[in-house]
């Protein structure tokens, strides 16, 4: 054995008790049986402050941060470890840890890192990211939300959209302008400040497919502490393409796993059960059995030959994706060019989840058109409210012409 | 009949333009919806629509209507289109007046259509039992009992049924679910024993009921045309629907279109108009080419229906198929240019998405019509 | 009987015994029964040097330049009685008719018209049109033949292709630049001149479908006179729109008739016997009885579903297009706005075309890849190489992109 | 196995890259079908092909072959799709060689593969009867006559069928037409008695033949595998030709999709280039993910076979669909894109563009592919 495989084993050694001790049995939703009874509150807060005081809530940060200062061999193992018990890290801001953290990690001051990391690790803080405006949309350096100095403060005036989760956040990061005198993205500037100050309003929109996490936030002579101010003044656009490449890297990811804050779940494979594709070597097509009990079949083969062609269809797209996923995932293994770009994959996915819906929609028929109560099934009213939410898919997080342009510029190099 | 809109038919739908804009304007099915309005709709302003000739438009002046046709009910169905107006034109005018004229007796016509045409009776066809449509899959049975007959049933997309002063049922007296003969419809008043509405809150905001017959008792004089044969009032029924329906689906596909063109001359990005794009700006242009071919379908399929022409039924199946993939194509795309801003429930776009889908699904999609459209064909 | 209907009258009753006396019978192709013959050379002279003595050739030209002065209702007239007798109009040059003739009319001289009208009329000359340039393209304004004055001539370099029937024509109606120091659009003229002078060489184009009768033009010190300079010098942009509207229109009737110089018939209808239209109520659809005989069919249902909603999805966009040609039509006759704009025919009939011999391909099968030769039939070569040419029917006379362009701009009006 | 290439299969994608670049660029196939080539390509330049082990690539080593596997032949095929290279790959190495490795006897393997591995005998598969590709619809009769067989029917569209040394005939020994069953494979020597061959003169330039059966006699050593049962060969071998048309399709596309790209960035129109309307920019970025999509389908299906894997059959569908699709947009696109040069037959896009239709068409299109697949998820 390696010295770094004993040092590994010992990591794990030590890890197994503690988890064993500090995990509550009815956090152990994973284990065989599954959990007990559901965790109450206090042995939610019991299991957050036993992983957030030893810093696995963040494993890879650095120790003197708050964080577990895990390699990741070690973050290997802790979650090995994880899985044994049956249980998930307790969940912290979503923002503060993927978009947030590594930014200031970046680009923060020794102050700033010191005030604001250990906080996300222990789950104290949730964060929110203060970017798109009404007025901008895709140009996202369109922003206007102004930031004018005023001694040790900032006093900001301007909204924000789409603030995911802004009405359950405690702080905000948030781009601003800082000097309206020159060129779009030089005079924006990286803030992070208490949303509980007076000046903030915060409202829920309320989307096509019913209420959301969106939310629209005012500020009204708000002050933020100068302090705060991440990185240069006016030099905030790097640190904002910097925090966008996060989000998409997240959003990849989420397409992959169906978790993140991005609801788009391409591959009805995935969400299939584990179990059944290792009994039978054929995937389940939702789709399918979907039509099936809705149209009826003929044998195997489903009643409507056009509906049939449809899903087909979709199934073929879903699966090649999937395939796409893995290869591009291989590629950058073998160090093999730069692999299909992410913007490809959020295009795609995007696109064939409102296929996809479309597609459930002409399958149910009027048993698609309900929107609440009596008379369809939760499951069909989910549906109907997932094709509606599904036409924000081609829109946030850069809308699907962004991705074509953003193809055709870097991947085809084709000319402005 | 000329594809253009006669001198009379212009009038009527500034008429019906300028009175939808100042009572029924998008603003109104918001105020309903939010409202949490029982019965979906304004009944006084049924009315006041009603004494404008639309509850009567398709009924001769002898039962109180004003004997024009579907060249006029299309146009003031297509203002209502544009304006989301829910008002009972499908249910009531399409295909409850329709079912009468087309299968009534004089008796029930008499009894029947005058209040229709006075805004005061509201019809509503119970036939549709699962969620794809499919003009013959009735399970719903009526036998003999007595000198009438005993109706058991589950019905759903009732439109307006929970509003409706008398229901037509379709149900079998005789062969399988899914075949065409056997079929009868009965006059069935919304207040008998035995029978339970219950509105559904659909996606659109419009108004459908379930229904539910456990042995309602009709008279045999409550029959709408012929015992067995429901398939012969059915069919044309249903191709009015299908008719109007594209009517209504032009209308929203043509407002949609509108406000999409102008947002993209007034909403800047990156410095620039986004209508400068040529990316939207080719995709705006293939909209285009879209409904100018729906305008034109449209207006044959109503003419057609006035003229009773045989190819009535192969225009109203083409119609339905080409609106419902316009709107479905206008709405998604008008959402889509409309940015973050189109998700949002405050702005009207995703009203006319809605209901564009509950129009496209209703009596068949597209790929449906393109079927009964092959088959028409003979092929 | 008013005095026009009087003078119509006489008009017809000296016409008939003219024609009856003029026409060959061999000419009568359309009689009860077709012409008892083919035409004789001789018989064709004949029937031209007639027709075109009374400028019945080009019935509405004025007297003076050989035509035949007659209006409209006279117009009608001549064709009724054509119709009587059986026979066409001889052809003669259809560029010369259609293209060149009225632009002479709006834009030439007194001596250009007298000189080359008459001989349109009577069929003496064959005109093509030097229009596009290998480097050109969509953009024609970007022509660089050019043309620079030596005494009383024109000295002409440079190269034309898509001359359609350039090998087989006598003169050629040509854009050239007379002056490349201005913007492109005020530096080109318009001029005529003869094909037969050297200089000139003429090479029929080999299309992906076969030989054409395209060409490419080259000009090699080529002289032409400058009398023949139609309109002002450097003015010839403004007659380069005016032929382009003519062509257009002549586009837009070939797309109603099947006529005309692009091989555009969208619908199927169209092609049908017109006795079995009247004898059934439904149209007939030729895709449908192609498939019919190749795949099968279970009753009058196509075996095959998905061709099969294909194929209706095709008589749908024929029906619609047919309709909405018709509604065009009648707009412009009450006067109701201008009706959608020709852009939108050309480009939907094209794309329309397309997909249809797409789609024939696809019943085909592999009995559409024959080129030539046995195994095949004659229809399916014809088949195959009909879905070879379709592709340039979006591309000649103006690319699907540049009507798309059309519309957004003058229809739609969206900023540049 | 890995969706990326391996090192050695990298280098014999290079390798096939600058040995077709200089043997059989695309205006090798120009040359071939301008001369009027009898035999559509030439005979010393397969032989030379096979001595890069192009011919045995999937044969084992035993019968003289180099014992790879469809991962590579994909990688060498690709490439050849990029030049249009008319090579027997499909119809000797695929078709040919496969069959006999999947239903050959120890002593007709030892007869055939080593001529084939050396570039000297040529196979070819006659089994379609009709347009539209179906695998059983068969009815070419095989009926016992001494010891043997006798033959009687009609082929079309069998690939390099007149420069072939040796025939697999599909016929029947019993069912009917369309059935699965009852179908018997034979291999004939192209210089029997009663067989006509007649080269046919095709759109995309290359061999295919028709070929008459009048009562051939074969003896019945020449049944490849079991008589009745040849399904079971056919089946996995048609399954072979689709994953080998995909990486064709998709070496077509690709080199398309470049050329136009190219093309793009330098016509000129309008005094800018053409590729920076955005129009045509995002009708290229969609390709480009169509084509990334195609690429990963044809990987995983070239190694579902080499792996044996029981999905093979549903990948091989999905590759063929999916490329089948892809090469039709990219060479339409391609065509228009080129604008009038791109219709002429001196720009090699035509070429593309015919090809790419032929090998959509053989062995079954997007919407048969499509059909399979779905019988194979169970739907």
């Amino acid at each position: 054995m390696s010295s770094e495989d004993e040092a590994l084993e010992a990591f794990r050694q030590q890890l197994r008790p503690w988890l064993e001790e500090n995990c509550p049995a009815s956090l152990r939703v994973l284990a065989p049986g599954g959990a007990a009874s559901p965790p109450t509150k206090q042995e939610q807060d019991q299991w957050l402050h036993a992983m957030g005081s030893r810093g696995y809530t963040t494993p890879t940060w650095p120790r003197e941060y708050g964080g577990g200062g895990l390699s990741k061999a070690e973050l290997q193992v802790l979650n090995e470890e994880l899985g044994r018990v049956g249980a998930y890290p307790p969940a912290v801001s979503f923002f503060g840890v993927a978009m947030l953290g590594p930014v200031l990690l970046e680009f923060g001051n020794e102050e700033q890192k010191k005030e604001h990391l250990a906080r996300i690790t222990k789950g104290e803080i949730n964060w929110c990211q203060g970017y798109s405006e009404p007025g901008a949309g895709s140009d996202l350096a369109g922003l206007q939300t102004r930031a004018v100095r005023d001694g040790d403060h900032y006093i900001i005036n301007g909204s924000k959209i789409w603030t995911t989760q802004a009405n359950v956040s405690d702080w905000i990061f948030c781009l601003v302008r800082t000097d309206p005198d020159v060129p779009k993205h030089d005079g924006i500037s990286f803030i992070l400040f208490d949303l509980k100050v007076p000046g903030v309003t915060i409202s829920p929109i309320e989307l096509i497919s019913g209420s959301s996490d969106f939310c629209q936030v005012f500020f009204e002579d708000v002050k933020a502490e100068a302090k705060d101010l991440v990185g240069p003044l006016n030099g905030g656009w790097t640190i904002a393409k910097r925090l966008l490449e996060h989000e998409r890297r997240s959003i990849s990811g989420a397409m992959g796993s169906g978790a993140g804050p991005l609801p788009i779940v391409p591959t009805d494979q995935a969400k299939a059960p584990k179990t059944k594709q290792a009994v039978e070597t054929r995937p389940t097509s939702l789709l399918a059995e979907n039509a099936r009990l809705r149209l009826g079949s003929d044998g195997e083969r489903l009643a409507d030959p056009i509906l049939r062609d449809r899903i087909a269809q979709h199934e073929l797209d879903s699966l090649c994706f999937g395939l796409s996923m893995r290869r591009s995932g291989e590629e950058a293994k073998a160090g093999q060019g730069p692999g299909a770009a992410a913007s490809m994959f959020k295009l795609y996915a995007s696109e064939m989840n409102k296929r996809k819906l479309e597609l459930q929609m002409s399958i149910m028929g009027v048993d698609g058109l309900g929107w609440s109560g009596e008379g369809f099934t939760p499951e069909e009213i989910a549906d109907t409210r997932g094709w509606l939410r599904s036409k924000g898919n081609s829109i946030e997080g850069g809308t699907s012409e962004v991705q074509l342009n953003v193809i055709a510029k870097r991947v085809l190099g084709l000319p402005d | 009949m000329a594809l253009v809109l006669s001198e009379e038919q212009q009038f009527l739908r500034d008429t019906a333009a300028e009175f939808l804009d100042e009572k029924s304007p998008v603003t109104h099915l918001r105020e309903l919806r939010d409202g949490k309005e029982a019965s979906g709709f304004s009944r006084p302003l049924w009315k006041e629509m009603s004494e404008l000739g639309w509850a009567g438009i398709l009924v001769p002046e002898e039962y109180g209507g004003s004997g024009l046709g579907f060249a006029e009910l299309g146009v003031v169905i297509e203002e209502c289109g544009r304006r989301l107006s829910p008002y009972p034109l499908l249910s009531t005018v399409v295909l409850g007046a329709s079912a009468v004229l087309l299968g009534g007796s004089e008796s029930q016509r008499k009894d029947i259509l005058p209040g229709v045409c006075a805004g005061e009776t509201i019809l509503a066809l119970a036939s549709q039992e699962q969620g794809r449509f499919h003009p013959y899959q009735v399970e719903s049975r009526a036998e003999r009992s007595g000198d009438g007959y005993r109706i058991t049933g589950e019905k759903k997309f009732v439109l307006d049924g929970h509003v409706a002063d008398q229901l037509i049922v379709v149900a079998r007296t005789a062969g399988n679910p899914g075949g065409r003969d056997g079929l009868t419809l009965f006059l069935v008043d919304s207040a008998v024993a035995g029978l339970e509405i219950k509105r559904s809150n659909m996606v659109d905001s419009r108004n459908a009921a379930r229904v539910r017959l456990d042995g309602v008792e009709v008279g045999a004089d409550r029959v709408l045309g012929e015992v067995g044969a429901g398939a012969e009032i059915l069919d044309p029924l249903h191709d009015r629907a299908c008719v109007a329906l594209s009517a209504e689906l032009l209308g929203i596909s043509l407002e949609v279109f509108e406000r999409t063109v102008e947002y993209l001359k007034t909403r800047e990005q990156f410095g620039v108009l986004i209508g400068s794009f040529q990316g939207l700006k080719h995709r705006a242009a293939e909209m285009f080419c879209e409904l100018e071919l729906a305008k034109s379908i449209v207006l044959d399929a109503l003419r057609a229906i006035d003229e009773k022409r045989l190819d009535s039924a192969r225009l109203a199946s083409a119609a339905k198929a080409r609106t419902s993939d316009a709107a479905s194509l206008v709405t998604r795309e008008g959402v889509q240019m409309h940015g973050g801003i189109g998700m949002t429930d405050e702005e009207e776009i995703g009203l006319f998405l809605k209901r564009a889908k509950a129009a496209e699904l209703s009596f068949g999609d597209a790929a449906f019509h393109r079927d009964c459209f092959a088959g028409l064909m003979g092929f």
